[in-house]
């Protein structure tokens, strides 16, 4: 038998204090086995070590939300006695690795998190960071991880509707690919994880268990360095024919009444789904490991026990069931296999070849995970930029040059890889401000969004934190949602440097005040640190996945302006900076200044409930006929890209307008459309909160955005809007 | 010059392919069959002469591009 | 009329194509499971949905053609019931010798969803008589391996017999190459049997004959069915 | 016993992958590279123990399943 050498201990990424805590559970020194389950259990993937203190300031509660965090995915209600159940999940560091494995094995985890709960996945959406576009690797990683989301998602037959991509040099050595999967469940049909019934069976479904990713879950709690290109045999393949049978058998059997706990198995596979089941039960566990199935021999304990091998899940059954659920397993060509029962010892305990090799207490192991308070600090206040200072580009050029910038050109190329029609229900496809996909067989639709702009929370947490919740809101109303919740997904570099934990702390802390603010509950989420490579963080993005309800799809808006003689209308600016203009942190003074700095937009959550609530019941009343919100690239893009979706000028009447009024990025606004004879009503009606800004015209090769006697063709737009990442991928 | 390179699954890596055509294989009453793998081979046709310095271009182009070091290994043959 | 739709594991548009059928027909179709070689008895119309029948990783439609089902599937079709194969479903028929030539990985190598134009190049078919001959019509694709393949003297047997049922083309209905999505051998998008009751077609009619989707191109097809074998 | 199965593409068949390939290796700087062609292998583990026997089966399992005659040619290779 191994002995447990200090090296050891090391290797499985435990610190000398962690190990004595082992020690004193115990009573003894751990066997390999017993240490592989601790050093999974207690790392900072599965244990939440780092960011558990933070994460609970999260408001988590409203009367729709039936299950906030600590379940597989968040459920809410969406009315007709249906729920949604989602969740995000990052899987950064193995699509670094293995771009194409990564992201798909990323796609298949979180779709599981999500059909664990008895929901029908209707939907994925990505929200992707890379590199630099023209560092040397950033081709290769985007067409891997494109190739893989498509190629897992297609497969399995769930849309891909939407999602997020940015490029900065700061991501070159760790980029993000954070997966999102919305399902729909009836309402009295949840499945929990929560094991219960002593003697009960436990079941092992889905593919065979291999060598995959053993260790996966401390890699991805582990920094990144040169030598990480020694741990690539850890990659996972991910199987989505195997994830479709999956999918189906489950919710065939979920649709009798034999199921009485299910847990999928992601990462830390069987140690952390037996280990959360029964530790949630108060309940102890026995597996007999020779009956898992395998697919390599010669596996031992330690490696069944910390495989990530895919496509599995774990359940507990009704006593007696077992025929039934097998029946469907079988049908489906699935595995299945009895591995052990519930206890009441409160242990966990594995046999092979009749021989006890692991037997540990489970809620002291659980209770004692580590938990820590990380010293922070906050990040220093940037300057406010004063537009004086910020050089004027011509709009006619600056323009054309924001629309294919790598921020804010088409990202066409990427979602015509994903196959997202099928299920016969995206009734908004990617594109638009958020993708929005019809409850199946009624007139009433799912919105969602993901959102988060890291460089305004790099340069203040707080702040960035909000806005990465305000601008997934926003999204949702302009499509003439209800925003209801959202998932998380926190992806930072190494919480050990207490500037790193610091825009941790300050990010939960502006997510906490516009969730709060906007009604807008956390229900699930993720947390991803150490994106680190060589010393050097990623900028932080907490990525924010948001789900609203459309009660009519009659009254859904899109950002296509419609037709010609249409009012532009633009909704929330402020009076105070109307003519002004936020331009620190603007892609204006990124792209065309090259500077990258200063503090970004304000958020005031107060204004952002008020204008959102105004433009939400001007759709919901079919006042407007198109709606979009401004966000990156300011008031001038917002236009221009609502012109080029409909193929339909715009002609501006804003008076001799500076840089900083045309691109700034203040928040709180969306710009509508409102036929001719509404739009002096509506104006009335709004005051200074409404601004007419011109009107929609010109279609064909004629067809143009004209301001103050300068025109730039839509054919030019377009050209740059599109042609930039075919551009780059060479294709 | 003619060089062939094999790309096979590293051993241990799931190779969903191989499962799903053994179990093809199985349904149409192969019974024999213990095990299926599924791997590539990439033809090429050279410039070059010299069977040593081909070998040596066709190694550099299955690091960068044809294998996949991460899950694949290949092996190459040079056909003077 | 009354029509099934052939479920594989994998399928994954059984249910769209279901939905559509149900809509324009007024009677849903009977979901036909892949292990059960017996098809329903007089069926009208048998469809093969779009999908990956079984993973698709050997090759799209190898292992769906060896299905019980298609065993029924096939002695149908010598029946001459009218057999609709959409997609993976066109893949399928191909394999199983149904249909001729083969479909390739697309030209471009990666798989591609979006609207494109087709243009209607027969309407002498039990599935397009709705149309008008020549008429553009925007429909979705959503593949991986479009790209038809097909020896010389089928390429002439599918001209001379006018079996060539849809051709990728431009908004305008030109057949250019750059209106060619996948590299298809001459634009070819859809394809009949010999008995002309055989339809093989990459792009997804299911998914536009709802108004709610963004379009009804699609929608004629399915009433094309319902007039010509109800 | 082992018995190898390639699958190429027949010549004339325009083959995307191997032309992907030979753009790729271009790109990279690969210059010397005429054509590349893509095809694939499937290495079966059998049962059988007569090598002829277990060649015929195969062949049998090529027709059948793991080639596509109208675009692809196959060659086995049994390793006793
Ligand atoms: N940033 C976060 N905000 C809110 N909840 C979170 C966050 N991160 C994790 N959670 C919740 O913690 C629980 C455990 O998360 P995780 O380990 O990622 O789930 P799983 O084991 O299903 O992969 C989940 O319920 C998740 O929703
Ligand atoms: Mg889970």
């Amino acid at each position: 038998m191994t002995t447990i050498t200090p090296n050891i201990i090391a290797e499985h990424g435990l610190t000398a204090e962690e190990y004595q805590r082992v020690l004193d559970i115990l009573g003894r020194a751990p066997n390999l086995t017993e240490l592989g389950i601790f050093s999974v259990m207690w790392s900072e993937h599965c244990s939440y070590k780092s960011s558990k203190k933070w994460l609970k300031t999260l408001p988590t509660s409203a009367p729709w939300v039936i299950q906030g965090p600590g379940e597989n995915a968040g459920v809410i209600d969406i009315g007709d006695d249906l729920t949604a159940v989602f969740k995000m999940e990052s899987h950064n560091h193995p699509s670094f690795i293995e771009p194409y494995q990564g992201a798909a094995t990323g796609v298949g985890g979180i779709l599981r998190d999500v059909f664990t709960m008895g929901a029908r996945p209707v939907a994925n959406l990505n929200a992707l960071r890379f590199g630099a576009p023209d560092h040397p690797k950033t081709r290769h990683l985007i067409s891997g991880v494109v190739a893989g989301i498509g190629g897992y998602g297609n497969c399995v037959g769930v849309p891909t509707v939407g999602g997020e991509v940015n490029f900065h040099p700061d991501y070159n050595g760790n980029i993000l690919v954070n997966a999102m999967t919305v399902g729909i469940a009836p309402a009295d049909r949840i499945f929990y994880s929560k094991a219960s019934g002593v003697g009960n069976p436990v079941v092992y479904v889905g593919s065979k268990t291999g060598r995959d990713g053993i260790h996966g879950a401390t890699m991805a709690s582990a920094e990144f360095n040169a030598d990480s290109e020694e741990k690539r045999p850890t990659v996972q393949v991910g199987d989505p024919f195997t994830e479709k049978l999956l999918i189906e058998a489950c919710l065939e059997l979920m649709a009798t009444d034999v199921i009485v706990a299910i847990q999928d198995m992601g990462a830390a596979g069987l140690t952390s789904s037996s280990f959360e089941m029964a530790s949630k039960g108060g309940l102890g566990v026995e597996l007999t490991l020779d009956r898992v199935p395998m697919r390599e021999e010669g596996m031992t304990p330690y490696e069944l026990m910390l495989s990530e091998s895919q496509e599995r899940m774990l359940m507990v059954l009704e006593p007696g069931k077992e025929p039934v659920a097998e029946a469907i397993f079988r049908k489906w060509g699935l595995d299945f296999a009895v591995i052990g029962h519930l206890t009441d010892t409160g242990r966990m305990v594995l046999t092979w070849n009749g021989e006890t090799v692991a037997d540990l207490p489970i809620d002291p192991l659980a209770e004692a995970a580590p938990e820590y308070d990380r010293p922070w600090e906050p990040t220093p206040p940037a300057p406010v930029v004063d537009a004086a200072d910020v050089p004027e580009v011509p709009w006619t050029e600056a323009l054309p040059a924001l629309m294919g910038s790598p921020d804010l050109a088409s990202r066409r190329w990427i979602w015509e890889q994903y196959d997202h029609m099928v299920m016969g229900d995206t009734v908004q496809r990617p594109g638009g401000d958020a993708a929005v996909v019809r409850i199946h067989g009624s007139e009433r639709g799912l919105a969602m969004t993901t959102d988060c702009t890291p460089r305004y929370v790099r340069a203040d947490p707080v702040m960035g934190g909000r806005q990465a919740v305000a601008e997934a809101w926003r999204n949702l109303t302009a499509a003439g949602a209800r925003p209801l919740a959202v998932t998380d997904n926190m992806n930072f570099g190494n919480p050990e440097k207490p500037l790193i934990m610091g825009q941790f702390v300050g990010a939960c802390q502006g997510l906490a005040e516009a969730c709060r603010a906007l009604d807008f509950p956390v229900v699930s989420g993720n947390v991803s640190l150490y994106n680190e490579t060589e010393g050097r963080a990623i900028p932080p993005t907490p990525t924010i996945g948001g789900v609203g309800v459309i009660d009519d799809l009659d009254r859904m808006a899109t950002v296509t302006f419609k037709a010609p003689g249409e009012a532009i209308v633009v909704i929330g600016e402020r009076p105070d900076t109307r003519e002004s203009g936020w331009l620190g942190q603007s892609l204006y003074l990124r792209e065309l200044c090259g500077r990258e700095e200063g503090a970004p937009p304000p958020v005031d959550l107060e204004h952002e409930r008020h204008v959102g609530d105004v433009v939400r019941g001007l759709i919901q009343a079919g006042r407007v006929s198109a709606c979009h919100d401004v966000s990156d690239g300011g008031l001038l893009v917002a236009v221009a890209e609502m012109a080029l979706a409909g193929d339909m000028g715009a002609a501006l009447t804003l008076a001799a307008p500076s840089a900083a009024a045309l691109f700034g990025e203040d928040q709180g606004r969306y710009v509508v459309t409102v036929p001719a004879e509404g739009v002096t009503g509506l104006l009335a009606e709004l005051g200074t909160l409404a601004r007419h800004i011109g009107d929609t015209g010109g279609t064909g090769p004629d067809a143009a955005i004209t301001l103050g006697g300068a025109e730039v063709a839509l054919s030019d737009l377009r050209a740059a809007h599109e042609g930039w990442l075919p551009g780059v991928m060479g294709a | 010059m003619k060089a062939r390179v094999h790309v096979t699954l590293k051993p241990g890596v799931l190779d969903p392919q191989g499962k799903a055509i053994a179990n093809a294989l199985h349904s149409l009453g192969f019974d024999g069959v213990k095990e299926a793998r599924q791997g590539k081979v990439i033809d090429l046709d050279l410039d070059d002469t010299d069977a040593e310095a081909a070998r040596a271009r066709v190694d550099d182009m299955c690091r960068q591009l044809l294998a996949n070091t991460v899950i694949e290994t290949y092996r190459i043959e040079v056909d003077p | 009329m009354k029509s099934a739709v052939i479920v594989f594991p994998g399928s994954n548009c059984d249910r769209d194509v279901a939905v559509s059928l149900e809509q324009t027909t007024g009677r849903p179709p009977v979901m036909h499971w892949h292990a059960d070689p017996a098809l329903p008895e007089d069926l009208d119309l048998v469809v093969v949905p779009g999908g990956f029948s079984y993973g698709d990783y050997l090759r799209c439609g190898a292992m769906a053609a060896h299905a019980a089902a298609m065993t029924g599937v096939r002695k149908a079709a010598e029946r001459g019931v009218a057999v609709l194969g959409i997609c993976n479903g066109f893949q399928v028929l191909c394999e199983t010798g149904l249909l001729p030539g083969a479909l390739m990985r697309n030209r471009d190598l990666r798989f591609l969803c979006k609207d494109v134009h087709l243009r209607v190049e027969t309407t002498d078919t039990l599935f397009t008589g709705h149309y008008a001959p020549g008429q553009v019509i925007r429909i979705p694709i959503a593949h991986h391996d479009g790209n038809y393949v097909a020896d010389l003297a089928t390429q002439c047997a599918l001209e001379d017999e006018d079996r060539v049922v849809f051709r990728y083309c431009d908004p305008a209905g030109k057949v250019t190459e750059d209106a060619n999505p996948n590299g298809s051998l001459d634009n070819i998008a859809g394809i009949l049997s010999e008995e002309r009751t055989v339809l093989g077609l990459m792009p997804h009619p299911e998914r536009l004959a709802d108004p709610r989707l963004g379009g009804t191109d699609g929608r004629p097809l399915f009433a094309s069915l319902l007039e010509a074998l109800s």
